[in-house]
């Protein structure tokens, strides 16, 4: 069971984004959400890098070196865009302007708290960019990652092992494999990837799921 | 679909409160923006803060607001400039608490209330009367001042070019307050000499971004602040 | 005895900014040294509200009412001039960007204490502007300044009585009197106003001058 | 007169020093001054502070510097990606120094150095690993922690256009750090892809102003970073 690709987490997440929401894509999966803007709907994605109007990717070949997104990946500018330097641009980020902040996570807790920097281990260099940054700042976060690392282990847990990037802060978790609410009462499953079963999904997390009485498989 | 544009000075201004700090842009007679002041009287608000970097001349805009009597504060740099009847005889009479402000810290304490920030250390006013009162610490041999930021329920902002996405230019000097007081309050509002379609303006040559903007009001033929 | 008018103060001064010099103008009499470049030299003018490259003063009935210097005065912009806003504007000055503020005075003590913000007296409303965050942050601070109050009592003066803008920052002085030097070693007089003798100059001035071996009349 | 157009690389980096804090401007491969970096490893300095958003990828550019050793310190927000080998050599033989910076701290850091700011307090990371040691207090209700200025003594930054004074645009999203990192430095060193005349550039449309700038060195066609 693999569930969703990554394309399709990151086409889940853009559908519940609503008109007018301004929206920061961090590196991986999220980056991709540029692409997938639900119709009717005009949605303001940031990139930390100084855009805001980020539009989908430029055909395959084309694109500008100089119009690239946290991931370092071409961009193209919807109409309306903006560029700004690097501080304005983390005054929007930290000043709470952006509304949701859809960010990758290598552990993410019962409770909200995001780990998504460093492993801890001393001998692995760490990187940690802007992420502390949109986790302090953005109104919401949202985590948009595989449900399991590459070996299986669970990513979703009671508490995180990793040092963290900050407490409390992720409202929703989208997988590879379910859509789960990070809520008062603990997390709760509300949408399952096709054929996957509630045990299953709670074999491959290690903290308590409760599934939503109107759960729904997830739909893309 | 994004649309900040209103159609009336009055839907720009709903639900502006009684007690709201109110940022009001502009530097002399430049950058004021005097129809969102009107339109603010008009609407009726009372016992507001207003930061402004001076409180107008004559008895028209910034003067004019503080005339009403329903500024019950006013937070500036510099009030007393020829001309500041209106603020002179309410701060005489008692009428008009003053919190004074240097300029430059007034500014800055809004862009860190935009940033997000706690508060900043400035060398500014250090070890004199205005830093009284006020934290202070040595930090690499020399003394700062401990300033905490300073943000608006409302900005009353005076544009020369806007785009439904709120994305703004300003007319050269005219700029002074404006990108940053748009950034540092919860309601942005915004005045704007003339209403360009998405993707006019350059993205490069925005000089506010739409995501500090929530409302704009077109005024196509804007009085300058000091004119009769 | 007179001495200088206003537009010689500023032309005084303005004869020693070196080339290439960043200049901030103050309120009063500093606003008036930009129609004042000397020959040869390219001065760049700051004004707190935004210009760098001031320009002198428009031809009278021209001029733009959003082009104005800090005493909301018209001006013009050199080729080269910038556009920017309140707090960049404020960066410049607080960050040491600034080589010289040009500022008036209300009184400036044998060390360089500068007061040109309120007199303290609670009845009459204060009014800063910049004058604090560019008496703390320029590289230099130049007052020009009538050399008495209109009604003749000095505000050269051995201790300021008038609340501070900041200490110890004033290094020269031009006034309609004289250049005069704030020293490690006190007030040094390096030229008086033609027909000035260095008796009557004393006898205007607050605090003890010493009058400059090489002094000579102000030239302008 | 003003002219900050220096004749060749060798004159723009002349006089940079052993033990300097160098600020190199660029995220990812956009706005990285590459060819400022080869004249900066010409040069010669050693026992740098690199200050870079990244620490490049491949063996070019911030990775070239990396790899002549002459750089003790990285401070940096994202130091590992894909392809950044020199670093990660550098690193795990323990021959180089990282401070690591949450990436709106680095570059508020650098803003607070160009603005005469003594520090500020912000939310980013408080509570974590990244602000053990540092003070952090609780400012209404919410824990900031208290972050140092930032400043360099050489900028390196790549801009589009310049004029003889200094002033300054950048193409596209290559602006990122460059503006921050100009202001930041006592000496600000600029390679510029295209030199124009003094008014060239409309006063409202300077990104960067020339008071930040010291040295403009004429590169008409910039390598990508990257890029082999």
């Amino acid at each position: 069971m693999t569930g969703l690709s990554r394309e399709d987490i990151a086409r889940r997440a853009a559908a519940d984004l609503w008109d007018g929401a301004v929206v920061n894509l961090g590196i991986g999966v999220p980056s991709l959400v540029a692409n997938y803007v639900p119709a009717g709907r005009e949605i303001v994605y940031h990139s930390e890098n100084g855009v805001l109007g980020v539009g989908p990717s430029p055909e395959a070949g084309k694109g500008d070196p100089d119009l690239i997104n946290a991931s370092k990946q071409l961009i193209t500018l919807m109409p309306g865009a903006s560029i700004f330097h690097h501080t304005d641009s983390f005054v929007m980020i930290r000043g709470g302007h952006i509304d949701l902040a859809l960010l990758g996570a290598m552990q993410v807790s019962v409770e909200g708290d995001l780990a998504n920097w460093s492993t801890g281990d001393e001998k692995m260099p760490p990187a940690v960019g802007g992420a502390m940054d949109l986790a302090a700042g953005a109104r919401g976060v949202y985590v948009l990652m595989e449900h399991t690392t590459k070996d299986g282990s669970p990513k979703i847990v009671e508490r995180c092992t990793y040092p963290l990037t900050a407490k409390r802060v992720v409202k929703r978790l989208y997988t590879n494999l379910a859509v789960i609410d990070v809520t008062p009462s603990g997390l709760v499953a509300r949408e399952l990837a096709p054929g996957l079963s509630f045990a299953e999904l709670q074999g491959k997390t290690g903290a308590k799921l409760d599934l939503a009485n109107d759960w729904k498989p997830v739909s893309v | 679909m994004i649309n900040k544009l209103v159609a009336s000075m009055a839907e720009a201004l709903k639900d502006v409160k009684d007690g709201s700090v109110v940022l009001i842009a502009g530097f002399g007679n430049s950058g004021i923006p005097v129809e969102l002041i009107d339109g603010l009287i008009e609407q009726g608000a009372k016992d507001l803060t207003v930061v402004s970097n001076n409180a107008g001349s004559g008895r028209t805009d910034v003067a004019k607001l503080l005339g009403t009597g329903r500024v019950r504060k006013l937070v500036c740099s510099y009030p007393r400039t020829s001309g500041s009847v209106v603020f002179e005889e309410m701060y005489s009479a008692g009428k008009l608490e003053l919190e004074l402000v240097p300029q430059g810290t007034l500014s800055e304490r809004m862009r860190a209330a935009a940033a997000g920030l706690g508060g900043f250390y400035t060398p500014t006013a250090a070890g004199t009367k205005l830093a009284e009162g006020k934290e202070s610490r040595m930090i690499d041999g020399r003394e700062y001042v401990l300033e905490k930021p300073l943000k608006g329920d409302v900005a009353l902002v005076k544009a020369e070019r806007a785009d439904r996405w709120g994305n703004l230019t300003f007319r050269l000097a005219a700029r002074n307050f404006g990108p940053t007081m748009a950034a540092a309050a919860d309601l942005a509002v915004v005045q704007a000499r003339e209403i360009v379609e998405l993707g006019a303006i350059e993205p490069e040559l925005v000089v506010t971004p739409g995501i500090f903007v929530d409302r704009i009001v077109h005024v196509p033929t804007p009085k300058q602040a000091g004119t009769p």
